[in-house]
């Protein structure tokens, strides 16, 4: 009994794919900037023992951290309604996202921060800055200079995690996948061309990373000597 | 009316009495120098002038006002007194200038033209106006810590502490550091500075203090005690270093 | 219609959970031990052993979990080789697994100071012996707190081994819920079952992170 | 062939839902039942085998056919060509009526009502591929993952209607009280199928044949009976 | 003959050449000091010598064996050279007397109580005897540069190469380090040492090298060398760290 693979039969569905796949790299894009910028105000808060957030921040982290994904979409899109909070499948899929990524990048820029010397925040203290001062001049792009690649990483894994929003008829990359198996019962190509897909986008983020760290981070050219 | 005034001051880090009762007098445009064993509180001693570490007990004027054990605000005081660090402490992702101009743009409030010409004034000073668009980790260890100087210099501080600063640097760059520190000296800046550099102390400052297990153990003259040391510790201490 | 009372809930939701235990260390074990021979070949003193593990990396670091056991279990059955459900999971997991501990312990590797293998290259040790004595067991020390750290994202990871038809937690808790039309009170069941799982490895991790801090 | 290999090793591999009650669902001991699950039974026995039930998704429900994993799907599976291509269709075995309910306060009557309505419907399903065919362009089909997912999201307001069987619908406005729920209009009657892999001509006959006897002995009547509360239609 | 024997190497990194044809004969017993700027290629030479760093043109031998550039297998070799690292390298996770057994029962398959007896004997010379079992960072740093002596000695090697052992520690825990390396020069043992103690090289060196951008500027008796540089180069830098 052999299997006749029809890829065509999936690509017919193409455009599908391509709409799902702008989807996902839009979600992902608004889940990293607004979950990285969540993520520094919290690690903030728990390297720098800010009470009472830093206390906040701790429970949001482990309690994000240790429950699915999924549970946590449910819990937004199915769950909130009840107490009168109604959003879109799409908001509660980037709100999701967000605070999804907030809690995974809270934890790694606050390693960031805390590798900062000590002799850096005390150049600061004796230049007479302020402690946010110190924060926003002197700690943050160091910081997030040595927990780039750690963050880049984290982006990936939650954009590959967002397939779990087409539970919620989010149409991003793998509900496109799942609607069109479901037309052409063509799961084996469409899954196969889904995942190639997802490397791609895994590629192209890590690329787009590398670039804005090193332009926007960093800001400087990278020749062998600025590798330190 | 002396600039620095240190009276009875002490110091515990947990169990440990690191400073047992600090008293010293330090008027304007006076260098002096800070010697002793490592451990004997020398670092601890300069780092409670700017309020990096808080004190137990005693008081601590600067410039006519008090710093307080336990205050927050410390700020207007960091703006009288100015540190330079072993280890330079430059901040890396910002270019030597921009290390300069920072704290004039961002505590004073200056504008960044302003500003930019204020720094590369300091910088000329220290004799590095050409490597002003360097990284830090561009230049050798003499030359970052020249910036660090322009860098506290620039905030134009009542007095400048430095902590042993060229312990950290190989030892022909030592001299480009020290003779930065020596024409500041000479320009009737106000110094308190830790060193391990007795030929220097002896030559430039006006007054040596040798700190010993926490206390004053001696202090004086410096062109008289490194002949005649009071104290069989100094004497012991400066034999071992030289 | 069936009724659910409570306590058949807890009890459809304690057999899951014992096979997303049952998946999670299944992942651990293997993924440790392919992640180990990764790793070796990650920092090799060899391009192609180099460039062949770094691509593994990229490639199951950048395809989604699900998709890998999809194509591992159908995919190779269609090539006309039987794979057991058994054999799929534990390879794909093996796989994911294997690819994050490996990207996790090369970093704890190349932090350990150039000085060390410098050392004990000077003291005429070879490759292996430097590795053996020297690097690994700091590397080790090092590497505890974020490997114990990645097995909470095992824990939850397994959840998709239901597409190869593992009714593990999360699978019990969807089939549950159809079941009852009670999502809220099953999910919540199902999030409390994770945590208890995950919340002693990230207090340990925590833990573990806090103590090598205090020694350098 | 399949139907040798069954009969050789005594064992009829069934994939079946467990997300989707009353066709298949899981009871309290954790194992499916429903509507589906005794057909499959039913046709084992008949085989004079033992039935080994696979439960699965909509997603891989396929595959397990396409692979051999399973030998027959009875997942109330719908017809249409597309999908026929890959697989083959024994004869209908189940009714089923799905529609679109809702509210009583809607005053929706028809498909042309639909013009901008939010429905939610399960994807993959008959009820998704009909509605798909005859909602018009300004209506919204929410697809979500499984039953579940989908009466969820009615129940909890993201979606104004919702499309699905009918004794899904009864079930549901049984149990809960959150939203009320009534049949605004019946979209078709599309029976279910089991499905057998491509070219399994033998073992599809045998099928027909087993699904042929047992409408006629009245065992099919009485499956319906037990899982829909209604007699098997005429013009099954 | 002579125990090490280097003849007119060089060395590459990328565009930089940094040994420019070095060429050096150390005898049996010798104790030859290594000076110069920094970045004068002092350590590239001394790492040359046990294979840390491979060359790329030229020839060194040590005890008649010949080092050959890009070779792979250098166990031999690094038997019989000894060396000792300015940052002391120790291994953080053993204790100091594991430290110095390790490579005796890894490398030359010692049993372990030879090893450990063995190992006291040389913690005993640097004179760490009762520290056999302190973790390194419970050790000050003038200690750790003892083990770190022990450690090579240990696998009594025919010669042991010091890149400015005393570079890294306070200046009162200088002495410690030097009178064990002088204990050993005492003793016979073949040294080859870069160092920035100008005293200590002038009293305990048979020879003095002065390296200059690659290259050996000026190499002979230190007593005389340095009332008598021949070069204004030497001269300078005789004067810059004194
Ligand atoms: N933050 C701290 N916590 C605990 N102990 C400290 C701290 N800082 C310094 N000490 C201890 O206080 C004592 C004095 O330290 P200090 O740094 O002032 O010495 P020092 O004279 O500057 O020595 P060195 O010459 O080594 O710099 C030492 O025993 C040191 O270990
Ligand atoms: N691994 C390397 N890659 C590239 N350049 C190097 C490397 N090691 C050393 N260099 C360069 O080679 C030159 C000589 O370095 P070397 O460390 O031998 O100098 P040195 O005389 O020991 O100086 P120092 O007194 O500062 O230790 C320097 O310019 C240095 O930057
Ligand atoms: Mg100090
Ligand atoms: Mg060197």
């Amino acid at each position: 009994m052999a299997y006749e693979f029809d890829f065509a039969a999936t690509l017919e569905y193409g455009d599908l794919l391509l709409k799902g796949a702008g989807f996902t790299l839009t979600l992902t894009a608004v889940g990293s900037v607004f979950g990285i910028t969540l993520g520094i105000a919290c690690a903030i808060c728990r390297a720098w023992e800010i009470r009472p957030f830093n206390w906040i921040a701790t429970g949001y982290v482990e309690l994000i951290r240790n429950t699915p994904f999924l549970v946590q979409l449910f819990f937004i899109f199915f769950g909130l309604p009840e107490l009168g909070v109604r959003m879109s499948e799409w908001q509660a899929a980037v709100l999701a996202m967000v605070i999804n990524l907030g809690a995974y990048s809270t934890e790694i820029v606050r390693a960031g921060v805390q590798a900062t010397l000590k002799g850096q925040i005390e150049a600061g203290e004796s230049l007479a800055f302020s402690r946010f001062q110190i924060f926003r001049h002197i700690v943050l792009r160091p910081s997030l200079q040595r927990v780039w690649p750690a963050l880049s990483s984290q982006v990936i894994i939650v954009m590959l995690g967002s397939a779990v929003c087409s539970q919620i008829a989010t149409e991003e990359l793998t509900f496109a996948a799942n609607f069109i198996q479901s037309r052409n019962f063509r799961a084996f190509e469409t899954y196969a061309i889904t995942t190639v897909i997802y490397f791609l986008m895994a590629l192209g983020i890590r690329q787009v990373f590398n670039l804005f760290g090193r332009y926007v981070i960093v800001r400087r050219p990278l020749d062998g000597r600025a590798r330190a | 009316m002396s600039l620095v005034s240190i009276n009875e001051i002490h110091k515990h880090f947990g169990d440990l009495h690191v400073l047992k009762g600090i008293t010293m007098d330090v008027r304007e445009g006076d260098v002096v120098t800070i010697i002793g064993r490592s451990g004997s509180g020398k670092s601890t001693l300069l780092r409670t002038i700017n309020g990096l570490e808080g004190i137990d007990d005693g008081a601590i004027h600067v410039d006519g006002t008090e710093l307080v054990a336990g205050q927050k605000d410390l700020r207007a005081l960091r703006l009288k007194v100015g540190m330079v660090f072993q280890q330079f402490n430059l901040f890396p992702h910002l270019k030597a200038g921009e290390n300069v101009m920072l704290a004039l743009k961002v505590v004073k409030g200056i504008s960044k033209a302003e500003a930019r010409e204020m720094a590369m004034a300091a910088m000329t000073k220290v004799g590095l106006a050409e490597k002003f668009d360097a990284y830090p980790d561009q230049l050798s260890g003499g030359q970052q810590q020249r910036v660090a100087i322009a860098r506290a210099l620039a905030m134009s501080p009542k007095v400048l502490l430095c902590d042993e600063v060229t312990s950290a640097l190989d030892p022909e760059l030592v001299n480009e550091v020290l003779n930065v520190v020596r024409q500041l000296a000479d320009e009737g800046m106000t110094l308190i500075m830790v060193t391990h550099e007795m030929r220097f102390a002896r030559d430039v400052s006006d007054k040596l203090v040798f700190m010993h297990e926490g206390r004053v153990h001696e202090s004086g003259d410096p062109k008289h005690l490194f002949v005649n040391p009071g104290t069989p510790e100094l004497s012991a201490f400066i034999q071992s270093v030289s | 219609m069936t009724e659910f009372t409570l306590f058949d809930m807890l009890r459809g939701l304690w057999s899951g959970l014992q096979w997303t235990l049952v998946l999670s260390l299944l992942a651990f074990v293997l993924g440790g031990i392919v992640g180990l021979i990764v790793l070796f070949a990650r920092i090799a003193d060899n391009r192609i052993l180099q460039a062949v593990s770094k691509g593994y990396i990229e490639l199951f670091q950048g395809t989604p979990l699900l998709m890998q056991l999809f194509m591992l279990f159908f995919g190779i059955s269609l090539l006309g080789l039987d794979v057991s459900p058994w054999f799929a999971a534990a390879l794909g997991l093996t796989l994911f697994t294997s690819a994050f501990l490996a990207e996790i312990w090369r970093g704890c590797v190349e932090s350990i100071p150039r000085g060390q293998w410098e050392a004990s290259e000077s003291l005429a040790f070879n490759y292996g012996e430097q590795m053996r004595h020297v690097i690994l067991p700091q590397a080790l020390r090092i590497a505890i707190p974020p490997t114990v750290g990645f097995s909470v994202q095992v824990v939850k990871g397994t959840a998709v081994a239901s597409i190869i038809g593992f009714t593990e937690l999360t699978k019990t808790g969807t089939m549950i819920a159809n079941a009852t039309f009670d999502p809220f009170l099953v999910y919540g069941l199902v999030a409390l079952g994770y945590f208890a799982l995950c919340w002693p490895l990230s207090l340990f991790a925590r833990r573990l992170e806090g103590a090598f801090h205090v020694s350098g | 062939d399949t139907l040798e290999d069954i009969k050789q090793e005594g064992v009829l591999k069934v994939a079946v839902p467990q997300d989707f009650p009353p066709f298949g669902s899981i009871g309290t001991d954790m194992k499916p039942q429903g509507y589906d699950i005794d057909m499959a039974t039913l046709i084992a026995n008949d085989l004079g085998v033992d039935v080994e039930l696979i439960p699965v998704t909509s997603a891989n429900r396929i595959p397990f056919l396409t692979t051999g994993k399973a030998d027959l799907v009875i997942s109330s599976l719908g017809k249409n060509p597309d999908r026929a291509k890959v697989i083959d269709f024994s004869e209908p075995y189940a009714p089923f009526f799905n529609g679109v309910f809702g509210p009583k306060a809607s005053t929706v009557e028809g498909a042309e009502d639909l013009d901008g309505k939010m429905i939610a419907v399960t994807r993959g399903s008959i009820e998704d591929l009909e509605l798909t065919k005859i909602a018009p362009d300004s209506a919204t089909l929410k697809r979500f993952e499984d039953n579940n997912a989908t009466i969820s999201a009615f129940l909890s307001g993201q979606t104004d209607l919702i499309a699905t069987g009918n004794v899904v619908a009864a079930a549901v406005a049984e149990r809960t009280s959150s939203r009320d729920l009534e049949v605004k209009f019946l979209i078709k009657n599309s029976p279910c199928y089991v499905g057998v892999a491509k070219g399994d001509t033998a073992l599809i006959a045998k099928v027909n044949d087993i699904i042929k006897a047992a409408r006629e002995d009245g065992r099919l009547n009485d499956i319906s009976q037990r899982w829909l509360n209604a007699p098997l239609p005429e013009q099954l």
